[in-house]
């Protein structure tokens, strides 16, 4: 860190040249402060695996060849990051709302125990798959939609606040879920020949295609994720639902004033978004798992806060955070097994680099990049603004 | 002390050669200044001219980029309005500074508390409060919850506040904008005795008529620059306002006889709640015909807000019921009322007005996002709104780079042009305006005053709410008063005098 | 479907009555090599009524320096590398994950391996990334850890025959060659537990402080805890609570305090850190506590310098190590072969910890060390189903 | 989070024909009680059950018959919905009524719960007790959420702050200290209060410095503080060998714990519970009764009036946000040091939110919030008590992870029905640019 003080300089001289390139040939120039924030999170990550004894240079190598050292730690990576894209979506398209959604771990769950429940009904078998593949998707997607559309029920009419009904949902849905898959007296969903709580497998018609076979599974779930943060790019930018939904989120009374049924929107906007986490836990449930398990989902909720704040609540730029937040989880088993360092130091880089993004003013500092424009991370109040 | 009369020439304050720069804009030009012991000084000025900006400065919330303050002989730099507190430097600001959530005793001794060992003495701030009420005639109640309290209390307050810190040099900014045509006398004769008691005055408006009733000396300040310095005796209406504008200013609005049709919106025993459930509306009726201006004057906090958005459909009634176009539209959202032709420009531009960070052109179709004409399918048609935008920026005279700036980047008039050309444009058959040309510069008030007059005269009914006395008098052809969320009496315009209103407004019954 | 477990069940006990014949051994000291679980031919079993001592109260319990003594003369061939992968959880985190760990910890120390690493899970996710991590650098042996990751490592190890893969707490119905399934006979370690329990309360009531209901080794435990204290008094109180984490000792110890409320003198924990926190907060209070899986003498209670020691009556414990160890030792041998390696009563794999600091009277002693003789000789049954925990004749997978 | 408080205000003004929350409580209430004295009553067993007020054995307490007991909530839940719908003379009794009824789902909840459980009796003293000691994290967890939205900065970190000040105190005492000397066991709780006050000035920084999006903050060191503490437990409390120590010892208040049966659990404790109740009750008294206090309420409201009295917005929020990460590292104290002297990974297990969820519950006030964390508290206790009381409905155990949801449904219930909509701070989340 000391060094990077001192060299700032220096740093800064080297920067602009390479802002310089950037800018001219690639156009890049509002990734800098992002890529500027990665490199500052890597060397505080070196600090610390340094001072346990360990070559950071070694350990960032495994991290690295886990990450992308080859065609199936890539096809790895891109498939541990691909539920992240939907649980980032859910908080992202919420929070343009003005919502806080901070239940994606709880709408995962619902969507996927859904998607499960559906997926193992005896008729499905007898769908072909591009009936009973649908069907799947389509069932997690309203599962995560009707737990993400209850909060938003409950602020809209009686006021209750999202953060807290999405903390108490989360949790009731996991308490729900164990018991479903856990029970044998009754059984609601356990997979009885198991002695692991499971549900029951789901049909083979129902299993989404693979695209390659790599651990965790790559498959055509992909390509629904990302191409569904092109549709809300789409669904915000232009459409209507999408100018309600952005109008409430910056200026609720406006909104109101305006005609748009504020509540409506608010109700509209948490099942949207849920639907976003149901979708994602559809497609491991189809594509990676082919059953439900409660543990699954553990943490892909909180991470996709994380990752949905990386991305400044930018559709299509969710894409490229879910891979780096992806890659370094699918890498960091790696560079336990080689170095001998644990995943609780991916998870220091991790927040370091969300924490460089967000204050940016101290890269910009460091690196002396202009400020482009404002942040979106700075929050602005109507009043001041006008 | 010695008593002091009007006149005597021994500075307590003197500003020279102030400059302050904001991105973009030079709110402060080189600006002198100075105040004498016990005078009254007025500072005039547009909109915009850079009055509050000064008297920031001088109060020590903004810091000039260079030029000296001197208070009493003593050249100050002001760290924080702390400091300029401890010189003695009272602030009653335009928008009241209080908390609402506060009561009057702690909103007076924040930051100035009276304790008791580490505890609030709030026992003998009440006591001090009182006192203090008693000796400038000025009633409140310490334990009164500031929120419950109307704006005129709420401006006592702010005056005792100032007092409280025994303030001698005291900055009264826009301080008549909310009280009532009685209220205002009350007022200059509190500011008359404070400099009777040693105290210095600056006043700010940019109201020539109060000028004229309470200044000693004037100051104009146009564009951030200081136009004329000028006494009481020797200006009049006319000249102060041309120095103010800067060209010749035209008082009358010009308009022709109205041509009433047939009732548009009509009101019956209407009953609302505001936001903490009193009951500001209690029995209201009116009527406005096609073709007529049927202004509602009253003291803010009457009942107008709630009025207003209780017809826009954006506020639930309790009891009454509004007809509009021969419909029952008690209950209807503000969108299907919008849909049958009525407008409505917000008093609150900010609040309701406008989304700050989305571009003119969308602000511009806020309320008609989902017209065919802007959107099929559900997916906004770019081209035709930002076309749209261009014909009504260009039609309404709103200064601005292009239609994708965000609205934020316009100044307020230019915002209110924005919101006048969106409710204003269409087939329309009623309009309700509320404060329509507050905080404007003349030039806007002038366009959007014809704006409106057009309208009337195209056949639309028009309900103008305002506070500005004023605007309602050369506007409306009827005139109608708010009291206590009642209507008080209505006058024809060509009979009404300020003075019958002003009994109106503030006792609520005529003369 | 339940009748084709119930066959694999019988052909699960048979198996285990085959590698209690080679727990004894160990302890006799007499046996060279130990066989294998799963190399079955049931003659080679020595007499499993070779009791152990009566005064071998803690003789039950051998360390893995005297296991290794055992396996004396074996080491491992140049570049033998083993590999771990543990259960969300860290190598030490005072659960399975470490048990297992230190087994393969204690094996490289004895046959002199040099190649080890560890990757620990984060996420359910990673299961199968990790196995596939892990198996790139060709172990010979891989551990891993948790029935959560029996499905996945099923898969791995018919996709990497030439790894012989170590999966504690996993049972499936078929095993490949090289995948041996560590089972646990819990209910049995409850079962010691309980009848400590029972032969040490006053009051009448005893509790025990839970983890997941979901994790069947937990209610395995609980279950059997439960049946053992009525066995040695059938009118006792047994309280009971699950709780949702393993790692809210606070939470456990709030239990405790609640059982201690209601009259429990004794509480057992059996739930990772949450069950620590129990019986911490029992010993602290003058309950007598009992540990789970490894002897929380030396974790809980930091090997007698944290308060409340003289409290800790003892511990169930499940030798997680010592499966580990003797798999890797099998692997070394080349006598590694599928199959379920169950870890009872008869062979040492249940026991319970000594006594250490607590003044356990002569009577309790006695009673429970005949209560885990007659589980290892078979004299006594628990009740308790040893694949879901759930009571035999109340809709367990046993009926 | 300005915008999300708007959304708030809209969606109650514009939603009409809406019953009003009264009459709705009243209806089910009489619901309830009817079904109280038509349908329970008679169903549950008529045995006699015990309230014991102390341990086993010979403990004092009082029997009673479930069914009447059943009965006669039934009829008090009776006449409250009568009040509701009384002439307005009779009224005024209505909100006592309605607040006896909420406060006698309590003893409900335990008459039924003993009357359908195989135990004849329970200690319900030991149960509110125990439910005030799992409040205790929450409880200061809502105070440090509280100093910190008082003052203006959203704080969704507490839970990092928490997990930070455990983690670090605890290291400290194993590593520095002994873990076994009660001089250490101060100073190491002293560094987890230090530690918090570290983490938040993190916050302070990030949000008043740097005018990050306050819960971006928050999740940066909900993150940050999950990575390091497991880093540091790994590599350093585990390395030290010392994974377990002493912790705060219980004492009885003077004269108080000599009363006579309940004295003794009532009024002994281990210090940070204590100390909750210090914090709790000296945030009221430091936030509603002195200049300070004032202060820092006008920060959280109008920043800008403040400033205009030339109160300094930015070190105030400074001041109160580090006094509220304090609070968080006393509370995470109580994790590694006084409910079990020892450091688990993620220990805190999401207690700084519902601290967080309390907050809100109690519309920011510090007895409001209070309440929250005790009813929290209360129902988690409970939801054991019920377990292993064996409660049995018409046959059927209820299953555990029930009972464990059993504290976020009743707030989620409390919240959506009983409290509604709290109204925030108005400049809670709002950054402050001093004027220049």
């Amino acid at each position: 860190m000391n060094g990077v003080g001192n060299a700032n300089a220096g740093v800064g001289r080297a920067a602009s040249q390479v802002h310089r390139f950037l800018n001219e040939v690639w156009r890049l120039q509002p990734l800098y402060v992002s890529l500027y924030a990665i490199l500052l999170s890597f060397v505080v990550g070196g600090v610390l695996i340094s001072i346990i004894g360990v070559n950071p240079f070694t350990a960032y190598w495994a991290l690295l060849r886990g990450m992308v050292g080859g065609g199936d730690q890539i096809a790895g990576s891109v498939a541990r990051s691909v539920p992240f894209i939907g649980s980032a979506l859910a908080l992202a398209f919420a929070f343009r709302a003005g919502l806080f959604n901070i239940g994606a771990e709880g709408q995962l769950l619902a969507g996927g125990v859904t998607a499960a429940f559906v997926g193992a009904l005896s008729w499905m078998s007898d769908l072909p798959g591009i009936v009973a593949i649908p069907l799947i998707l389509i069932a997690g997607t309203m599962g995560g939609a009707i737990w993400g559309g209850i909060p938003g029920v409950l602020r809209a009419k009686t006021g209750a606040h999202e953060v807290i009904s999405t903390i108490m949902l989360n949790s009731l849905v996991l308490f729900g879920v164990r018991w479903m898959v856990n029970s044998r007296d009754p059984v609601v969903l356990r997979d009885t020949d198991s002695t692991v709580p499971r549900t029951d497998p789901i049909s083979e018609t129902a299993v989404l295609p693979e695209l390659v076979d790599s651990q965790p599974t790559l498959h055509v779930g992909l390509f629904a994720l990302v191409g569904i943060c092109f549709v809300v790019a789409f669904l915000l930018n232009r459409t209507t639902f999408g100018f309600e939904v952005g109008t409430v989120g910056l200026n609720p009374h406006a909104s109101h004033y305006a005609g748009i049924n504020v509540n409506r929107v608010i109700v509209a906007s948490m099942a949207v978004s849920g639907s976003f986490a149901g979708l994602a836990a559809a497609s491991e449930i189809s594509g990676t798992n082919g059953f439900f398990q409660p543990g699954t989902f553990f943490l892909m909720g909180f991470d996709g806060i994380a990752i949905a704040l990386l991305a400044r609540t930018n559709p299509v730029a969710i894409i490229a955070a879910a891979l780096l937040w992806g890659s370094m989880l699918s890498g960091a088993p790696l560079m336990q097994q080689e170095a001998d360092v644990s995943i609780d130091v991916v998870r220091i880089i991790q927040a370091m680099v969300l924490l460089f993004v967000a204050a940016d003013a101290i890269v910009r500092y460091l690196f002396r990049v202009r400020e482009l424009d404002q942040s979106p991370f700075k929050a602005t109040s109507i009043e001041g603004a006008v | 002390m010695a008593q002091v009369g009007n006149g005597t020439a021994r500075p307590v304050l003197e500003v020279e050669g102030i400059t302050k720069t904001f991105p973009g804009v030079v709110a402060n030009d080189n600006v002198s200044l100075t105040l004498n012991q016990g005078e009254i000084h007025c500072l005039l000025g547009e909109n915009g001219a850079g009055k509050s900006t000064l008297m920031n400065m001088v109060f020590g919330l903004y810091r000039p980029d260079s030029g000296t303050i001197r208070v009493r002989g003593e050249e100050v730099h002001f760290e924080d309005s702390g400091e300029a507190i401890a010189r003695g430097i009272g602030m009653v600001h335009q928008h009241f500074q209080l908390i609402p959530v506060f009561s009057v005793a702690e909103n007076i001794i924040l930051g100035n508390e009276i304790t008791k060992g580490a505890f609030l003495d709030l026992d003998t701030a009440r006591r001090q409060v009182d006192a203090l009420a008693d000796r400038y005639g000025l009633a409140v109640d310490p334990d009164a919850i500031v929120g419950d309290l109307s704006v005129g209390e709420q401006q006592r307050v702010e005056l005792v506040k100032a007092l409280f810190r025994d303030a001698d040099i005291l900055i009264l900014d826009e301080p008549t904008a909310v009280l009532t045509p009685g209220e205002v006398d009350d007022f200059f004769e509190v500011v008359e005795s404070l400099t009777g008691q040693d105290k210095s005055i600056i006043f700010i408006t940019h109201k020539l008529r109060e000028v004229l009733a309470v200044a000693d000396r004037i100051t104009v300040l146009r564009a951030g620059q200081v136009v004329g310095t000028t006494t009481a005796e020797t200006a009049t209406q006319q000249s102060l306002a041309n120095l103010m504008v800067g060209r010749d200013v035209v008082f009358r609005v010009e308009k022709a006889e109205p041509d009433p049709g047939k009732s548009v919106i009509r009101v019956e025993d209407l009953r609302v709640t505001d936001d903490r459930g009193v009951e500001t509306v209690s029995g209201f009726d009116v009527e406005v015909r096609a073709g007529e201006i049927f202004g509602i004057a009253g003291v803010e906090g009457n009942g107008q807000r709630e009025l207003v958005e209780t017809i826009c459909g954006m506020r639930p009634a309790i009891g009454g019921r509004v007809e509009m176009l021969g419909q029952d539209t008690t209950g209807w959202s503000p969108r299907k009322i919008h849909e049958l032709g009525v407008a409505h420009v917000p008093e609150n531009r900010s609040k309701h007005g406008v989304v700050a960070q989305y571009s003119i052109a969308d602000n511009l179709v806020l309320n008609r996002y989902n017209h065919r004409k802007f959107s099929q399918r559900g997916v906004r048609n770019t081209a035709a709104i930002n076309a749209e935008a261009k014909e009504l920026v260009e039609r309404f005279d709103v200064r601005t780079p292009g239609v994708e700036a965000a609205i934020h980047t316009l100044s307020g008039g230019n915002q209110q042009k924005v919101i006048v050309a969106r409710e204003l444009t269409g087939d329309l058959r009623a309009l309700v305006v509320a404060q329509p040309t507050r905080g404007l510069d003349v030039g806007s008030i002038e366009f959007i005053h014809r704006k409106i007059i057009e309208l009337r005269d195209q056949g639309v009914a028009v309900l103008l709410v305002s506070a500005e006395l004023d605007e309602i008098l050369s506007l409306s052809d009827r005139i109608g008063v708010l009291y206590r969320g009642r209507l008080a009496g209505t006058v024809e315009a060509t009979e009404a005098t300020r003075e019958e209103l002003g009994l109106l407004m503030a006792t609520g019954a005529q003369s | 479907m339940r009748k084709r477990l119930l066959l694999l069940l019988a052909a699960l006990l048979s198996l285990a009555l085959v590698t209690a014949g080679c727990g004894n051994d160990d302890d006799s000291g007499a046996a060279p090599a130990p066989t294998e679980a799963s190399a079955p031919e049931p003659t080679e079993a020595p007499a499993p009524t070779e009791a152990p001592a009566p005064e071998a109260a803690s003789g039950a319990l051998i360390t893995l320096d005297e296991e290794c003594a055992a396996w004396d003369g074996i080491q491992a061939p140049d570049g033998f590398r083993v590999n771990m992968v543990t259960d969300i959880g860290k190598v030490d985190d005072g659960t399975f994950n470490q048990f297992a760990y230190e087994g393969m910890v204690g094996a490289a120390e004895c046959f002199g391996i040099e190649d080890t690493s560890v990757i620990e899970t984060a996420s359910e996710a990673d299961y199968d990334a990790n196995l596939n991590t892990s198996a790139s650098e060709s172990p010979d042996v891989l551990i891993t850890v948790g029935f959560l990751l029996g499905t996945d490592t099923m898969l791995a190890a018919e996709e990497n025959p030439g790894i012989n893969y170590i999966g504690i707490d996993q049972f499936h119905l078929e095993y490949p060659a090289n995948y041996v399934g560590v089972l646990f006979n819990e209910h049995e370690g409850g079962f010691i537990a309980g009848a400590l329990a029972a032969s040490l309360s006053e009051s009448g009531v005893v509790g025990v402080v839970a983890g997941r209901e979901d994790v069947p080794p937990v209610v395995k435990f609980v279950n059997g805890y439960e049946a053992g204290a009525k066995y040695i008094n059938p009118n006792i109180q047994v309280l009971s609570v699950y709780n949702e984490s393993f790692t809210d000792p606070a939470k456990g110890a709030s239990d405790a305090q609640q059982f201690i409320g209601d009259g429990a003198d004794v509480i057992f924990g059996a739930g990772g850190p949450t069950g620590s926190g129990g019986v911490k907060a029992a010993a602290e209070a003058g309950a007598w506590g009992i540990g789970v899986d490894q002897d929380e003498y030396y974790t809980t209670f930091n090997g007698g310098s944290a308060p409340g020691s003289e409290y800790l009556a003892s511990s169930a414990i499940k030798r997680v190590d010592l499966s580990v160890f003797r798999n890797i030792a099998a692997a070394i041998e080349g006598t590694f072969a599928g199959g379920v390696f169950v870890l009872t009563a008869e062979n040492l794999g249940i026991t319970y910890a000594p006594f250490h600091d607590a003044a356990v009277n002569a009577e309790a002693a006695a009673s429970v060390e005949q209560v885990r003789a007659g589980l290892a000789d078979g004299s006594i049954t628990t009740g308790v189903c040893g694949i879901d925990g759930l009571f035999i004749g109340e809709g367990s997978l046993c009926d | 989070m300005t915008t999300v408080e708007n959304a708030a205000g809209i969606a109650g003004t514009s939603s009409q024909a809406r019953l009003d929350r009264q009459s709705v409580t009243g209806l089910v209430f009489g619901f309830l009680g009817v079904a109280l004295i038509v349908g329970v009553a008679p169903a549950i067993s008529s045995s006699s059950r015990r309230f014991n007020f102390e341990p086993p054995p010979d403990p004092a307490g009082i029997g009673f018959d479930p069914p009447t007991w059943v009965t006669a909530i039934g009829v008090l839940f009776l006449l409250t919905a009568a009040l509701g719908f009384a002439p307005p003379a009779a009224r005024v009794w209505a909100s006592p009524a309605r607040l006896l009824s909420a406060l006698a789902v309590i003893p409900l909840v335990l008459v039924l719960s003993l009357a359908l459980s195989d135990n004849p009796s329970t200690n319900i003293v030991n149960l509110f007790n125990e439910s005030l000691v799992l409040a205790t994290p929450l409880a200061l967890g809502s105070m440090t959420g509280l100093w910190c939205e008082r003052s203006g900065i959203i704080n969704i970190g507490i839970e990092g702050t928490m997990l930070a000040g455990a983690g670090i105190g605890y290291m400290t005492y194993a590593t520095i200290g002994d873990a076994q000397s009660t001089g250490w066991l101060w100073f190491s709780i002293l560094i987890s209060v230090l530690a918090g006050g570290l983490v938040a000035a993190l916050l302070a920084v990030l949000s008043i410095r740097f005018g990050v999006n306050q819960i971006v903050g928050g999740v940066v060191i909900n993150l940050f503080a999950l990575g390091l503490t497991g880093f540091l437990r790994s590599e350093v409390i585990v390395k030290s060998g010392i994974t377990t120590g002493v912790g705060t010892s219980e004492f009885g208040l003077p004269l108080l714990s000599k009363i006579p049966v309940i004295g003794d659990q009532v009024f002994r404790g281990q210090p940070i519970y204590w100390l909750m109740y210090v914090v709790v009750i000296g945030t009221w008294v430091v936030m509603y009764r002195t200049p300070w206090g004032l202060r820092v309420r006008s920060c959280g409201e109008n920043p800008h009036a403040a400033e205009t009295l030339g109160v300094n917005v930015v070190r105030i929020r400074y001041q109160s946000v580090i006094l509220g990460g304090l609070i968080a590292g006393l509370a995470g104290a109580w994790f590694s040091m006084e409910s079990q002297a020892r450091f688990e990974d993620n220990m805190t297990n999401a207690a700084g939110f519902i601290a967080l969820a309390a907050l809100i519950f109690g519309k920011w006030t510090p007895w409001g919030a209070f309440g929250g964390a005790l009813l929290f508290g209360f129902s988690r206790a409970l939801g054991t008590r019920l377990q292993f009381l064996g409660v049995e409905v018409s046959g059927f155990e209820i299953p555990s992870e029930f009972l464990q949801a059993l504290p976020f449904v009743v707030t989620l219930v409390v919240v959506a029905g009983a409290v509604g909509r709290s109204i925030p701070p108005a400049a809670a989340g709002q950054p402050f640019q001093r004027s220049k």
